[in-house]
Formats: structure tokens, sequence, C-alpha cells
């Protein structure tokens, strides 16, 4: 048996002009086991929050109904207040007799009959109304950053500055990412290298800020507060401490290795430091194409290293790490445009891809910003092909975004650095961020030759053997065009990091029909993810440049500080719970569930459920089969009594 | 077509070898019962049990009902006919078993008879299906080229009765029901325990065989095996009072065909539908 | 007379009601006319006339017969427009009223009053057989579709004695259509005249039901493509090239005489790789005859080069210079060949002429892949047009 | 006195029960006759709910969830569109005359949606009369 109180507001005479309010309290106290029935001016009043403090303490009561406003208005406010007087928060409910009744008729019998209904509804889900506690969990206050390109370095940057601990996760040797590749910038032309590494710098410099480079994550559990993640750190065969960076090995290496850094272009030595300015500055050892490796014997470098710093031993070691938030940012690749016979990349020597050209402006790059083609001569005339595999149903349907700005600056930079005549072969110019037409503008002016038409084929020139010609139809005259040129330049279209599948898996992330990281809401919610406590930034989300990545980067870190920012963390109380007596093991709400919160549990053959990751919807509820998951605060049994005592009058 | 005798010396033949290499411990198939009309289903575990497998066209049982009697066993060797296969694809899109740990002996069947009426089985309420759909080892030669019906044909009269009329009729049906829940017992779908009706918390309708509690338990079933019932008629066949389920499964498969496109058990890739859902779906399911 | 027009949506209202709502799905990026083969070579243009299409322009009967429907366009459109059913659509709408240019008009007469393209006497459809070999029964594997060309055109009446000499090798069941088959209706469906496709279709299809045919093997990939797409779904329908290359496989056929290294290009025929996506089993058939060295063009497989029959282009007549199959026998000479293979009947008369307007006869011959096969099973059947490797 | 239908709606948290708070702060009206459970998702439903609620006498069930793609849990509505589709062609072949139950999305800010669907349904209900087919009339069962 249960005690009940029920408490009528007249909300001033809100209520009171069309539901006959003392009535209705007076009907409410000859239901069973309504012990006090009364009606105020203003329950939500201090007056009226005393009052039923008072009741409880006086009436013993043990399950409070409030019959007024709608309870996504004071909810809250008369859970504090039970909660004070010593009733469990969750002994309440909310009959909404204004928003959805007096504010809706003016005849004062429909409101009263309908408020009695619902007053009596609201006593049968009274009566089965459970005490929850919701649970308080510690929050771990360091952050995981996986990705060290400009978006990683940015995140990290803004957390640390806050006094967070973070540890950057990079799989290259070097952070930097894409962006350090680059020569200049658009639409203001700021070298790449000079904007980026005094921040690269600053991550080294920062106390707070753990680099852990040439490392992968291998395996991530817990949950948001508490991820428990695994990193594998590759082996570089150099011990850091000990290497003061002298660079005397790498003039010493026999070993030849293809250059990742530098698109192939040209080679490396097989010990490295991808370039100049790289973070932290220390080499690495390529096994497949060290000598020692390959041969067994060479260790060069070894004997040159004053610091004895060369360790062949080394071998890949894992290190756990304990954080509250975790901030995707591995950024993206180019799609690989060899399938698309029809540009002939790869058979052709003359055709570039873009990040190959941002090697060749680059003054640290193969050719030391000379733009000399592969067979060393400068070209006289150069096709930029728009769209290439982006915007195309067959192989990626967005638009990536930022390589019309990219070719724009390409063709400044050829036609500063070299007499070529510059041909654009584009569908649409996109030149829509800050600044951005300006730039666009002042390419035109440089004389840079726009046909506005796809690139449909490359082939090499019959009567100039040397040179390429790049087909296309001229849709703004209907003529169809043969360009003459030495070199074609791709912009191909960006895409996830090849590994994104596994990405997506270690952090359940979904990801939409290109691999891209899906967002909880595209617009409300750029950065969150269905995982609670992770998020993205960047281009693994969509293709973006760098200011807007930057943008995601500094909210990315601010959404991860309202996670690591509270010691605690309290949890949902209404979550779903799994009753093992009446689980079959049918797995239907492992596979439902957005959050991945059940799990089936081997052992046992039944489900349980992750209550730090359940957003209490009640999904799984109703797919169960057997009604074995209690939804908290929304059972079954309460909402079949409540739906009784609503048809009862 | 393969006659039946020459099925059930190749089920035979197939279970001896099986057994032998000891590859299952277990073969699932169909024994003799108290007379030649009414076999029973069968677990043959020894070479020297194969002698007893029978194989004839009363062998209605659909034998999916056993694989989860049999959770210990590496692997299992399974008789199935064309619905029974389809049974196993949906058990297996449910991971209630794996397909590498099932060796299906696949029956192409035609003709077969209901032993309580010794008459043929009218194909119209069954799935309409010849062949397995999924199998290791096909015990006979596919059946082609028989005029295949469409298996909602025989819902066109139900469906054209006013509704007056069909309340009358499924309520006279559903109040026929003595709950003795042989129908669930018979379903290879079934395989909860407990299921949601012999729940006390929340109590979903009374226990009693009346109306009311009839209603609840038949109407939550139909819904439980939307997109699961692969249209066997066991089910119907095991109901002791003669109540057509299976009219109302075939109607429920076909509306989940209409609005999903997807058939229950006919490819291993397909998750079932109830768990699934399309963005594109489109909302005029609802109206 | 002012230059502004404004858009007759009417027009193009009907043009999507005849199939080619894809009109709305293309924004005009330029891919499709940058690919097609006749915009370097003839004032067709491909995109135009989709813009055309989507405003209603009037002007456009001038180039809507330039297509020649070899489906280049169509698999590189970034946007998967079927750029085919917009051609078919606009000619549908446009010959409606009987405005068919005058090299079409022939043939199209032909189709409608003797089911077949070339004039030819409906009941002298098998006469090339002679009687020596059956027409088609229900208990038969294969009903062997002889497309009307291989029936009537004097060329390619030899490829059909050649492909039956071959069937008869492969030892597989099979017969002939029965002489009240007609034209598989591709070329005028392609030409607009989707009535009498319809017409033709229902009488083959009428055929195959009576005999309850199940499995076809065709020789021309325009029937293949045709009975592939538009028959619906219970035909298996085959190109030789494919039953051919499998009969090898097995054993069946064995190709002995040697050619001595002769230089031999193969030709992918646009309805039979892009359509029907058969690139490699031409190319076994070829791979097997010993001493045969197989080069191949610069544009080929995905990326052949239309010979420029298709669409009804067999029956236009086109300018000099702007035909794709001389292009196409400079390609092939360029390789070094000495023989041009291929596999289909239109792509055949469409190299003969060529070869004897551009007079390189002497340098080239062409062949389709049967007659090569059957040359080096040394076989031969009553006339010849002359071994290829008159080697002794 | 006409006949008044009992009509029971179940109303998911986050958009339709505050699209009908919304209906109210502006003041407009709509029958009475419709009583409201809120849930946190229109996926929380159970079909047997739907069963239970005609069997408890309810003239009409309207159903309120968020529009696809607006789900404040990324799918629920998306799971709950084919479950109550299910559940709807159930009741239409047992007999039940259709439009006693019917599913609307109506979104937070749709409160002059709501109150339309509601005078609507409810007079539909009124026209089709009390239902007494799945009405359990002595209500022997108590859960």
């Amino acid at each position: 048996m249960s005690r009940i109180g029920v408490f009528v507001c007249h909300c001033g005479h809100n209520i009171s002009q069309t539901v006959r309010v003392s009535e209705l309290a007076h009907f409410a106290a000859g239901l069973p086991d309504v012990v006090v029935a009364k009606d105020y001016r203003f329950m939500c009043s201090t007056p009226g929050q005393d009052m039923i403090a008072n009741d409880i303490r006086e009436h013993r009561l043990d399950r409070v109904i409030v019959t007024a406003c709608s309870p996504l208005m004071h909810e809250h406010t008369f859970r504090k207040v039970i909660e004070k007087a010593g009733l469990n928060q969750y002994l309440l409910t909310i009959v909404n007799i204004r928003e959805q009744v007096s504010w809706v008729t003016d005849d004062i019998e429909e409101g009263t009959a309908k408020a009695k209904a619902l007053l009596n509804g609201a006593v049968y889900r009274a009566r089965l109304l459970a005490p929850l506690s919701s649970r308080v969990i510690d929050v771990n206050s360091d952050v995981m950053v996986v990705g060290g390109g400009i978006a990683g370095i940015q995140a990290a940057l803004e957390l640390a500055n806050t006094g967070k601990k973070v540890y950057l996760v990079e799989k290259n040797s070097t952070i930097g990412g894409h962006m350090a590749q680059f020569d200049k910038t658009f639409p203001t032309l700021d070298c790449s290298a000079c904007i980026l590494t005094p921040k690269m710098d600053a991550v080294l410099q920062h106390p707070n800020i753990t680099l852990l480079t040439y490392c992968e994550v291998s395996e991530v559990k817990g949950y948001v507060g508490n991820f428990d993640i695994t990193v594998r750190q590759k082996a570089r065969y150099v011990n850091h401490d000990k290497c003061n960076a002298c660079l005397a090995c790498t003039e010493k290496c026999p070993g030849k290795g293809i250059s990742g850094w530098d698109e192939g272009l040209i080679k490396r030595k097989a010990i490295h430091i991808p370039f100049p300015q790289a973070v932290p500055q220390r080499p690495v050892i390529d096994r497949d194409s060290c000598t020692y490796f390959l041969k067994g014997k060479c260790r060069l470098c070894e004997k040159v290293c004053e610091q004895k710093a060369i360790d062949f031993e080394q071998h890949d070691s894992f290190l756990n790490f304990k954080v509250g938030a975790v901030i995707v940012a591995t950024g993206y690749d180019l799609m690989d445009t060899r399938p698309l016979i029809q540009y002939g990349y790869g058979k052709y020597p003359g055709v570039y891809h873009a990040l190959e050209v941002e090697r060749l402006f680059n003054s640290a790059g193969p050719t030391s910003g000379k733009v000399t083609m592969r067979d060393g001569k400068e070209p006289q005339a150069i096709a930029i092909l728009h769209c290439v595999g982006s915007r195309d149903k067959n192989n990626y349907e967005h638009c990536s975004r930022v390589c019309c700005m990219y070719s724009l600056k390409f063709a400044h930079l050829f036609r500063e650095k070299t007499s070529a005549d510059v041909y654009q072969l584009y569908i649409d110019i996109r030149a829509a961020g800050k600044g951005y037409e300006e730039f666009y503008n002042r390419i035109i002016e440089e004389d840079v030759k726009f046909i506005r038409g796809k690139g449909t084929r490359v082939a090499p020139s019959a009567d100039e053997p040397q040179r390429l010609i790049v087909e296309a139809e001229d849709t703004i005259t209907g003529k169809f065009v043969r360009l003459p040129v030495d070199m074609v330049v791709l912009s191909p279209a960006m895409v996830p990091r090849s590994d994104y599948k596994e990405i997506a898996r270690l952090f359940n992330l979904s990801t939409d029909k290109n691999g891209f990281f899906m967002e909880r809401h595209p617009k409300l919610a750029p950065l969150a993810t269905m995982s609670e406590g992770i998020f993205i930034a960047g281009v693994c989300q969509s293709p973006k440049d760098i200011p807007d990545t930057v943008a995601q980067a500094n909210g990315a870190a601010a959404e991860a500080l309202t996670i690591v920012s509270r010691q605690k963390m309290e949890l949902e109380a209404t979550t779903a719970m799994v009753n093992p007596a009446s689980c079959c093991g049918c797995q239907n709400c492992v596979r439902v569930c957005p959050y991945g919160a059940p799990f089936f549990n081997e052992q046992k053959g039944v489900s349980e459920i992750n209550e730090a990751l359940c957003k209490g919807c009640g999904l799984c509820a109703s797919v169960c089969p057997s009604s074995a998951i209690i939804a908290r605060h929304f059972t079954n049994e309460q909402v079949l009594a409540e739906m009784e005592g609503l048809m009862e009058f | 077509m393969t006659d039946f005798k020459q099925i059930e010396n190749n089920l035979k033949k197939e279970a001896k070898k099986l057994l032998e290499s000891a590859e299952v411990p277990v073969v699932l198939a169909y024994t003799r019962g108290y007379d030649e009309k009414h076999p029973m289903p069968f677990a043959a575990k020894s070479v020297a049990d194969v002698e007893k497998i029978v194989f004839n066209e009363y062998c209605n049982f659909n034998m999916a009902r056993y694989i989860m009697r049999f959770p210990d066993a590496a692997k299992i060797a399974i008789a199935a006919k064309a619905a029974d296969s389809r049974a196993l694809v949906v058990l297996i899109q449910e991971e209630k078993v794996r397909r590498e740990d099932l060796v299906i002996l696949g029956i192409p069947a035609s003709g077969m008879k209901d032993p309580k009426t010794d008459q043929l089985i009218d194909s119209r309420t069954t799935g309409g299906l010849y062949n397995p759909v999924e199998y290791d080892i096909l015990l006979g030669e596919e059946i082609r080229g028989q005029k295949t019906v469409s298996p909602y044909a025989v819902l066109a009269d139900y469906e054209a009765m006013d509704k007056e009329a069909r309340w009358a009729f499924w309520k006279g049906q559903l109040d026929k029901c003595i709950r003795c829940y042989a129908c669930r017992k018979a379903c290879p779908m079934c395989y909860c325990d407990p299921c949601f009706i012999d729940q006390n918390k929340p109590r979903w309708a009374d226990k009693a065989p009346q109306s009311p509690g009839n209603m609840m338990y038949h109407l939550t079933r139909f819904h439980h095996l939307a997109g699961r019932c692969i249209d066997c008629g066991e089910c119907s066949r095991a109901c002791p009072v003669g109540i057509p389920l299976y009219l109302f499964h075939k109607k429920v498969a076909k509306e989940c065909e209409e609005m999903f496109g997807q058939a229950a058990g006919m490819k291993l890739e397909d998750k079932p539908v109830l768990v699934d859902f399309r963005v594109e779906d489109s909302d005029q399911i609802l109206k | 007379m002012s230059q502004a027009i404004t858009p007759y949506l009417e027009m193009s209202q009907a043009i999507m009601e005849a199939g080619g709502e894809a009109l709305k799905k293309c924004y005009q990026c330029g891919t499709c006319s940058g690919t097609c083969p006749w915009t370097p070579i003839t004032h067709f243009n491909i995109r135009k006339l989709v813009r055309y299409g989507q405003l209603g322009f009037d002007g456009i009967e001038e180039f809507m017969w330039g297509c020649s429907t070899c489906k280049f366009c169509v698999d590189r459109c970034p946007r998967g427009v079927e750029i085919i059913d917009i051609v078919t659509a606009i000619r549908n709408v446009y010959s409606g009223g009987g405005m068919l240019p005058q090299s079409l008009r022939a043939f199209v007469g032909s189709l409608a009053a003797r089911g077949n393209p070339w004039s030819g006497d409906q009941a002298k459809r098998n006469d090339w057989a002679g009687q020596k070999y059956p027409l088609y029964a229900p208990e038969m594997e294969y009903l062997f579709w002889t497309c009307c060309t291989v029936c009537y055109d004097p060329r390619n009446v030899r490829i059909a004695k050649t492909t039956a000499a071959l069937l008869n090798e492969t030892g597989i069941s099979w017969g002939l259509p029965a002489a009240e088959v007609n034209c598989c209706g591709e070329s005028v469906r392609k030409v607009g005249d989707l009535d009498l496709f319809a017409r033709l279709k229902q009488k083959n299809l009428d055929y195959f039901q009576s005999r309850n045919v199940a499995k076809m093997i065709t020789v021309s990939p325009h029937c293949l493509a045709t009975f592939n797409k538009e028959y619906g779904e219970d035909y298996s329908v085959v190109h030789f090239t494919q039953l051919l290359d499998k009969k090898i496989k097995e054993g069946k056929i064995k190709p002995k005489k040697d050619f001595g290294g002769i230089v031999v290009t193969y030709h992918d025929p646009c309805y039979l790789g892009r359509h029907s996506g058969v690139y490699d089993a031409p190319r076994n058939v070829l791979k097997a005859i010993p001493g045969l060295k197989l080069m191949e063009m610069e544009r080929s497989r995905e990326q052949s080069m239309c010979c420029g029959g298709g669409g009804g282009g067999l029956w236009m007549e086109k300018l000099k210079g702007e035909r794709l199959s001389d292009l196409r026998i400079e390609e092939a000479l360029a390789t070094g060949a000495t023989v041009l293979a291929t596999a289909c009947p239109y792509c055949i008369t469409m190299f003969e002429d060529s070869v004897r307007t551009l007079n390189v006869d002497d340098k080239i011959t062409v062949r389709d892949v049967t007659e090569l096969l059957l040359e080096s099973m040394e076989i031969n059947i009553d006339e010849s047009v002359g071994d290829v490797c008159a080697t002794d | 006195m006409s006949f008044e239908p009992k009509i029971l709606g179940i109303a998911c948290n986050w958009c339709t029960y505050t699209g009908a708070d919304l209906a109210g702060t502006t003041r407009l009206h709509y029958p009475q006759n419709l009583r409201v459970v809120r849930v946190m998702c229109s996926s929380r439903i159970n079909p047997s709910f739907i069963f239970r609620a005609f069997q408890l006498g309810a003239d009409g069930v309207l159903v309120g969830g968020c529009h696809p793609g607006d789900c404040h849990y990324n799918t629920g509505n998306l799971y709950a569109r084919r479950r109550l589709a299910v559940t709807k062609k159930i009741l239409e072949f047992a007999g039940l005359e259709p439009e006693r139950f019917r599913v609307e999305w109506i979104s937070a800010s749709e409160g002059n949606k709501f109150a339309q669907v509601v005078t609507e349904f409810t007079a539909q209900i009124k026209e089709l009369g009390p239902q007494q087919k799945l009405k359990i009339d002595e209500l022997l069962e108590k859960i």
C-alpha cells in the first residue's frame, strides 16, 4: 500500500479558470491510496513547496503527485523539493493540467473531467514508482587527441592551455599532418610552415602535452569519463632520449626508401626525418629500406652515432592511458586516381596529383621549390583538372570543397615560378570562404585560362611525343578542345584515411557512405558523436579548409572540457536494466541500441546493459520479446497502469 | 523429381558418412513413429541410429526447432526441406547458430501430406517453395518447372471480406484457443524462454483461455513473428482446435515484404526487418 | 527577329514522359561531350542535345541523329544520367510526326513490313542454312538466335555459316528460329520508334513462349543487350564468344592450324563490351589460336572507340572524314596488325566499308572472331572469302 | 448526450509532448477527449501497449513521435515507424477499423499541427462510434 499526496495548483487562475481545482482535490482525496489532497494558488512558490515538504514528513508520504503545469517546466523543481524532504526524487509524478487542459479548452466541465482522468492515471502510475538513484562516476581529467595534424595540434594546445593533461597520438614519425607538406596556403599565401611550426613547437614544449608519435591506438575500453586506451608504440630503432638530432646517421645511411612525405617523388634514407622542421626532431629507421634488416649487415648509423642512440633490438611496445574524453582528428587522404584510367596517372610521368605538386613548390621538397618535372624539364604549359573523382556518382558524390581554392593557388604559383601557360578545367569555381572570391579575381587577372568543362581524357600527343593532350569540351562555346600541355595536375577527391574503418570500430563511430565519421547532429552537434565522450574535428568529419578545421578543433576542445572539467559526473538514472531470469539471449537489444549500451555476456548467455552508455530511450525494452528489460521510470507496468487509469473514467 | 525413397537412401548415406567421420555428433532427421504415416523427429547420434532414419511424404516437422537443443555440439547436420532451410537462415541471421556449425542436407520435396488428414498439403497454405534456399549437400534433383503460385494468393478472399466479417471470423477462431501453446512449441522461430505471455511482471494478459487473453497472446505473437515467420504452416497443423494461424502469419509476412522489400529467411546477409530500419522507409506504411 | 527564345517546356515534358526523366539530373558539366568520340569530328554535341531537351529549344532536330548509342558517355557521367534513354526519348518525340531522316525511312519501313531491316523476304530468313540445320524444338538446350544482318547481308551471311559449323563442333543441342520471328528491334528502338519496337518484341516473345525457350545464343551483341535489358529476365542469353570460350576451356573445341605469328588486333563492339560487360571471352578465343599475336589498340576494353554502326548509324550516310570506322581502322593499322578481329555484324559491315574507302584492304583484313577460329580448325564451309593466313 | 470518445495519446517527450505544450501556450483549443501518456521516445512503445489500450476501452489511439531524422536518440523513431506500421496492419487484418489507430510525426514547434490532428482525429472517432471489438467488458484482469 502506498501513501500518496496529491497537490493541485491553481497557477493564479491559469488553471482554476477552466478546471474546478477544489473539486479536483476532493476527487483525488477519494481515490485509493491517496492520503492527503490539497489545492493551492501557487504550488511552485516557496509556501507551496514548504506545504509539500511538511506534508511528506507529517503524513509519511511515499509518493507525491503535483497536478499543475507541464513536467517540462517544473518537474526538476519539485524533484528537488521532495528530495529535501527525504523522499527519493523519482517518487514524483507531474499531471499537466495547464498546457494540456486548462489552456486548450474554455469549457470548465470538459476541463475538469479531463483533469480527473489524467489525475486518476497518475495515481495508478504513482503506485508503481520505484526509488532511483542516479549513479555518480568520477571523471578522469586527461584527454586523448588522436591525429597530429593541424586539427589535433590545435585541440591539444587549447586543452593543455586550460591545465588539462593531453596525450597526442600521431601515426607518422612527426606531427604536422598534410598541412606541413604544403608550401603556401590560400587565400593569404602565407607560408604553411611559418604558421604551423610555431604551433608544432608549442606542442613539443608544452608541459601538459605528452607527444606520442609513431603510435597507433590499438584498443579502446571503458566509457565517457573513464576510457582505458591502449596505444601501440611502433619500434623506431632509435632511442629518442639519447639522440641529440645531430643527424650524422642520416648522411651515412646507404638504405634507399620511397619518401611517403614527398609523395614518392624522391627516395630518402632508411634512417630519416621526413622534413627539416619535423617535431620531434628525431629520426626513425624504416625496416623495409634498411640494409641491416634486409640483408643482415651494415649498421653504419650505429657506428657514427656518438650518443649510441641506435638500438636494433627495439620492438613494438604497448602503452596504456586512462582519459576522460577523446578527440578524433585523423584527417584525410587524397583518392588514388590510378583506377581513373582516362587521366593516365601512374602511366604518363607528366601527370601529377595535388599533394605531389605541393611538394614540388615546397622549398624543403624534392626539387627545393623549383618546378621541374620528373624528366627534369620546366613545363611550358600546365592543365589543372578539377573534380577528379569528386562530385561523381561513380566515385565520390561529395564536393571536396577546397580543391577549387588550392587549384587557384597552384595557378598563381605556376605563373609566379614559371613562364608556363596555365589552364584550369572546372565545372564551377567554389570560392565561398572569407577572402576567397577576391583571391579568385586576383588569379584571373594573372591571365590563367579558365575552361568551363570537365577534363575527360589525357593522352600522349601524337606529333609532340614528350607532351600530353588534355581533351574536354568548353561548354561555354560548345567547342571540343585539345590542350597540348607538358604537365597535368589532378585535384582528386578528399577521402577519409584508408584505415577509417578501424578507427570507427575502435571508437564506436558510425560513418557515412564515403567513410567520413558521423556527427551526432549535422547542424546542432557537429562535433559530438553517438559515443558519449568521443568528439571529432577536422576533415575526418567531412572535407573542409584550414580555418574551419581550426574552428572545429577549438569547438571539440571545448566540448571535451565539458566532460573533463568536472571531477564527478552524474549518469542518467532512468536507464534500462536486463532481468537475467527472463532474458532468452536473442540479442535484439544489442542489435538496435544506437549507443551500444547492451552487450551480450557470453558465459551467462544473457544480455547486460552498460548504464554509463544508456540514454534511457527505452527502445531495447520494446524490442525485447520476453519483456526482460526494465526501462526505469517508464517500466511496462507503469505505462500499462497509467493507461488503465486514464481509460477508467 | 527424385522420389521419397531415393531421398531417404541419400539421407542415410550422407548421415552415415558424417557420423562415421565424426564430422558431426548428431544428425537431425526423422524416424518411424507409431506407424508409417506418423514419423517423428529423430536425432541420430551413431552409425547404428542411421538405420532408423526414414523420410516420406509425412515428414513435415521443421527440424530447425531442435537446433537449440544441442548447444554444446560443435557442428550439427540437419535434414532441411525448403521451409526448414529458411528457418535455419533466420536462426543464423539472429545469431542463434553459425552457418559454419551446420551441415545442411537439402531436400527438394513436393507432394507432402498432412498425417492428420492424409491429404496432400495444399501448397497455398505453405511458403510455396520446393527447393531449399541454403544447403551444403542436395539429397535430390532440384524440382524445376512447378507452376509456382504466390504464397499470398490464398489471402485474397480474406482481404476482400469487410472488417466486421473478418473480425467475427478471427474472434470466433481465437476464442477456440485453449492456450495449450502447441503453436509456440511447433514454431522454429519461437525460441524465447520465458515467453512474454508466461510473465507476471507485467502480466500482459490473463492466463485463462478466454477471449481477451487469447487475443493479446495471438496478436502479440503475430507481431513477434513479423518478418521472421517462414510460412511453413507447422503452427496451424499443430493446433489441436484447428485455428488457421498460417493465414494471419501469411498476411503479416506479405505486408512486411511489401513494406520492407524482404522475405523472411531468403538471404543470409539480410537483417531481420524489425531490428533494422531504412531512412528511406516511406511514411505511407503508417497511413 | 529577336534573338531571345523562351523555353518550350511542353516539349521537355514530352521527352521526359517518353523515358527521358534523367534530363533533370544533368548539370551540364561537359564530361559526356568531352568523352563522346563524335564531338571532335562532327558538329554533333551530346551535352547540347541534352540541354536543348532540358529547355525544349527548337533546332534540336539538326543534331539529334548524331548519336550511335555507344554508352561511353553514360559510363562516365558523374551524375549517373541515362543519356541513351534521353536520346531515344528525344527521337521518339520528334520522329513521331514521321520526321525521320531520309536514310532511315527505308530500314524502318522494311522492319514494319517484313520484320527485318534489310528488305529481305521473311520466309527466306534461314535460306543461308540450306536446310542443313534443324529448327528449334522445346527439347533442345539452346535456341541459336541468328540476327537479321547475318541472315540477309551478303558479307555477314558467312558469319552465320561459320557459327553454325562451330556449333556442331561443340556437341550441344541447338536449333534455328522459325522464319516467323523478326528483328530483336534494338536499332529501331534507339531510332525512337517505340511502338514498332513493342510490336516486334511481342511477336518474338510469343514465339519464345510457344516453344518455352530458356537458353539462347546470339551472334549480334545488339540482340544480346536487347534481350537482356528489354525482354524480361526469364531468358538466359549468352553471346557466341562466351559459349566458344567455355567450350575451348572444356576442350570440346581445339584450334589446330598455327597462324605463324600473324598480328591481330581486337575491336570491342560497344554492345558486347560496355553494354553487356563481355571483354575477355573474345580475347580468350583469339589467344587460343596457336601462332596468333594479339595486340591491343590504345582505346580498348571499357575505352573502346565506337565503329559508328549503333543507334541506326549502320543505315545513315556519313560524310567522308566524319566516320568513326575510318579512325578505328587507322588506329588498328597503328598497332601493326594485319587482321582486325571483332564480334559484331554491324562492326564488320562498317569496317569493310572503311577498309575499301581508305583503300587499305591490302594492308588489313576484317574478320569475325568465329571466322578466325573456324579457319584455325581447318574446317571449310562451301564458299570462303579467302583464308587469312595462306601460309603455303 | 452525444457519444464522447475516450482517446489514448502516447507522445514522445522531446517532440510531440513539447508540441502539445506549445499548443497550450499559444492557447489553441482542441477537444478534451485525448488523454496523453508521456514516454521518452516513440520507440519505447511496445506494440502490446496498443493492443492493451484497445482492450482497456480506448476508442482511438494516437501515437506522436519526432519526424524521421529529428529523433533525440537518432534512430528511435525509425525503428518505431516499422513496428507501429506492422501493428496497424495486424489490427486491420484482425478486423478493427484502421482509422482508430493513427501515428503522426509532430515536432516540438508544430503546436498547431498537434491541435489540428487531435481535432480531426476526435471527430473521426466520434463518427466511428464506440469501440466494442477489443474492449474487455468486465475488467476482470487487474494488472
